[in-house]
């Protein structure tokens, strides 16, 4: 089978399975994640540094290989988002921003309106903007031409581990947008990672469901079997359901 | 002379913000800093003059997903 | 990790993907499949010789390092499906035999019942059964004392690509049963596979959606990342649903 | 439109909803819960007088209008079944008998086969035969040879309240089945009952749900509408599901 | 059971079934089906007259009794919206407006926020608007300041007899929206009726389902009595899905 | 005499069925008696008398789905 | 005289709304008539005479979900 | 003679079932045969010769799921 990159942007990726740094018991699992899973991109916030504790930088965690994908977590509105993207590029980690803008603190479903103004100002700015939203495809439309350089739709409230609830406004975005899908949020098990690719989704975002496993690493590397298994399955074209039976050996009787 | 960093007022000597920064071991990768509200580039950092009722954001990036 | 065998009967397996030698276009393909998917078991029927075409050996295209697992396809009762087996043994591949007894020719649902009588003897008989069944615990219980090395429930019909549709029944067997439980038929997708063994299954067995795919090697090589990844997340133990969601970044505000 | 009756042997029903009298918070809750759904058929089972204590009979409970089916409850296998069923009617309640054999105590699922056998020596003598099973085409086609008056497939086991797991597996029953087929046990929504009609069950079967809801009697009115809305829609021949949208007002722009 | 009434800005509903006059294969289906159903309030468009041919006016076959709802299908934008709902008020049938605005026309998808710009001059306007719209928590808060009068979210694209696959979403929306949650298009069965009303939502709006049936009359009867059973199945309190079986007999053997 | 009833022992005065049912209040409809392990029809129970030793099982309908 | 109605050319007497949709056998309940790209309440038809050029659009109810 | 193969009539000279299947070419791996209905070991075909309407099934191993 010949090469199979993914490509956002001018960014090429042979591994579709992106991944996140919340919630890891212990920032020493980080890289063991990044080595086992394989993964190109990872998700990380940005706060006000703790004056009082010497907490350690989070980047020493991560392998210079790796791309960062800062977010804009915290933010509430379109302008809180923007101000993050500018200070998360002052840190020096590149044009890569996710926009994450929540006003619902209970099932934290991001605001797509005000998701889609920050995408408009921040592609202006030279920003690849990443915009993480509830799928639906009028939006991703208006997304696309406000310069998003992908799609992020949630399969299912963040950390949820329930899957593809929002399957098939999903399978709708897959088959309209013109930027990639990634489906993020809710994925908590490799089939439903798999499920996704199979679908056609371009790649997968997976935190929660990997950094609280009891063996992170294990499980990131289990995701990312998982998304090139759907992956491949999807190149090599599956079959159709059938509604009867289709018999695998011969239906003759034994000695007919 | 009283200045507020991330929200809280704090007390210091006039100094630079890479002074502030090298005294709190804050100089590492990815560690952004507002004054007064303003970006200041990590190039501008050495010629930033702390004065009396400054604002200071110190941020870094942190686990999310 | 340390190495993770499933045992059935005296034999061990590394990998729990296992295949079948139906309906592919040529035979030629066969090889590239078991070399892409690194199956170590093999699923073969038995039939009469064609006196008058000269029609190759299904076996020349079978490593000797894979296992034989000889089906009593065409089998209508307990008694042809008995005799099947006989035969095959006397062909030389071994002990193993997949007890298929199929009666009803649209849904090719098997015989629970008349399987279970062929298990009996052909247990006794020194055998190392592998019954294909509904998925029935009551059964499978008797089953198991009647000296099944193991329980093949079907997920769905064969050849339907439908899944796992007998998913509740499936839990319940793995759940009860002391012998390995190896989902049979009606998988479709590597995310599918991957289900079944997060459910706890012991292995997969895949024939259809593998040797009908456009590149049989590339699906077989699919489903057998999936199955390792969805074994992989089983052990590494996955988080449980839930129903509200769980910040994977810093819940507060960006500047709280 | 036209009367549309369930035939069971010789008997008729315009009610669609059987129901059951296990659970109940207080017998008198049964009467009204007949009354408010206006089921026709009930169930009921058989055990040992307590000597002890002045325990009231059910039998007062149920109007004379509603037929009695006493099932086999207690049956650890088919000899056992038979005696109950005996018994039963003897007590002169009529030949219907509903079978229920079940050996495994943490799912109540039935043993198919101890039911076949003891639905063949109970048909012949004379009885009813309502066979409580797993869905199974090949063990209902013999249910039909051995003379049982209907199927009972369970839709998840009993008392979970988890509707129709076992969907696939009906579906076929339906298609095939020649008796009447009931789906009985594991029915816990309206919405699981009219969905079982839609299918093109001829019945189900509800006790549970019912009988520990904190409103039996609108509970059972609740779950007769849905029987009979489901059947309703069923012969009203509802449209088949589409992949794309179909317009329900003029596609065209408001002025073009 | 005491009298349970839908309030939507000052009116009051007994029948939780909303209907619409799309798709009939003629126009004297239209009173039959209301008259089976008891839908109290149905949709209706608004186009130009066609000059040429004598079309009958719909209105005259739908009885003063039952509430008319104009949608305004047709529009791409808030602006063509406001100004057919502005129209279709001067047609003298009230101030209710269904606000349906669609720009992608394989999936008639609604765009949110043109709905909700359209909202929030209606609103302010008297109308009473009932926004149709893509399930989605943080727009439907806004709709709720907007002043909209109920929430309509879509179970599956336009016409697709898909039921509810934004079914968790809709859940959230039920949860957390003050204002009526109507759910609106891809309903196909009334088991699906049923089950969004056993979730708690407060009504139903179908139309492809009831007037594209073979018998739209027995088809809205059967849709109106799922509606009144999933609703009275949630006021009377069904119980929760459990693992496990409970047995609904005693369950002790027989003569224990 | 002594006499096994729903596996417990009892002792009674000689009657038949039907006198030792109404004593237990037992008439009713849907009750079955099996005596000695054979069911005793609801016509024959004024003739049977009891003995010494007899198993009466007596069974009735309780609630079940 | 010359007039577009519901954008097609049309040549008419002079007369007022009223007499037009008259004519067209459109006085039914739900019509509702702009002109000139402004609602004309149904009070006001009679009043509103025709004009060269005019533009009328007229509406009603048709099947819809 | 005449002898019945998989069914089929067939007529043939004298010969032991190993000359048969040498004659047919299904000397490989994997053919099992039936010779009036009882298996004959592999190692025993040389023995076995063939006599007038005996029946013979010679079977081999398919594709199958």
């Amino acid at each position: 089978m010949q090469e199979d990159l993914l490509k956002i942007g001018d960014m090429t990726f042979e591994n579709r399975l992106f991944t996140g740094t919340g919630k890891f018991s212990s920032k020493a699992l980080i890289p063991e994640m990044l080595e086992a899973s394989g993964s190109e991109m990872i998700t990380v916030a940005l706060r006000r540094v703790d004056l009082g504790s010497k907490t350690e930088n989070i980047l020493d965690y991560i392998p210079k290989s790796v791309r960062l994908l800062p977010n804009t977590s915290g933010a509430r509105n379109e302008k809180e988002a923007v101000r993050i993207a500018r200070i998360a590029r002052e840190a020096g980690c590149g044009d890569l921003i996710k926009i994450e803008v929540i006003t619902d603190m209970k099932y934290l479903l991001p605001d797509n309106y005000a998701t889609l103004l920050a995408t408009e100002i921040l592609a202006k700015e030279g920003f690849v903007v990443f915009p993480y939203v509830m799928p639906d495809l009028p939006l991703a439309r208006q997304l696309e031409n406000a310069g998003a350089a992908a799609v992020m739709p949630l399969g299912a409230p963040i950390g949820t581990n329930r899957g593809l609830e929002t399957r098939s406004m999903i399978e709708i975005l897959i088959e309209n947008c013109k930027v990639p899908v990634i489906v993020d949020a809710g994925i908590g098990r490799p089939s439903q990672a798999a499920a996704a690719m199979e679908m056609g989704a371009d790649a997968v975002l997976v935190n929660t469901a990997i950094s609280s496993a009891e063996d992170p690493a294990a499980m990131g590397k289990a995701f990312s079997m998982a998304v090139s298994a759907g992956r491949m399955a999807f190149l090599a074209k599956m079959r159709e359901e059938s509604k009867t039976a289709v018999a695998s050996s011969p239906l003759t009787g034994f000695l007919d | 002379m009283k200045i507020t960093v991330n929200g809280n007022p704090e007390t210091i000597d006039v100094c630079s913000i890479t002074d502030y920064l090298v005294e709190k071991g804050l100089t590492g990768e990815g560690v952004v800093v507002e004054h007064n509200y303003k970006i200041v580039k990590r190039a501008e950092w050495q010629g930033v003059q702390l004065r009396e009722g400054d604002n200071l954001e110190i941020l870094s990036f942190v686990g999310g997903g």
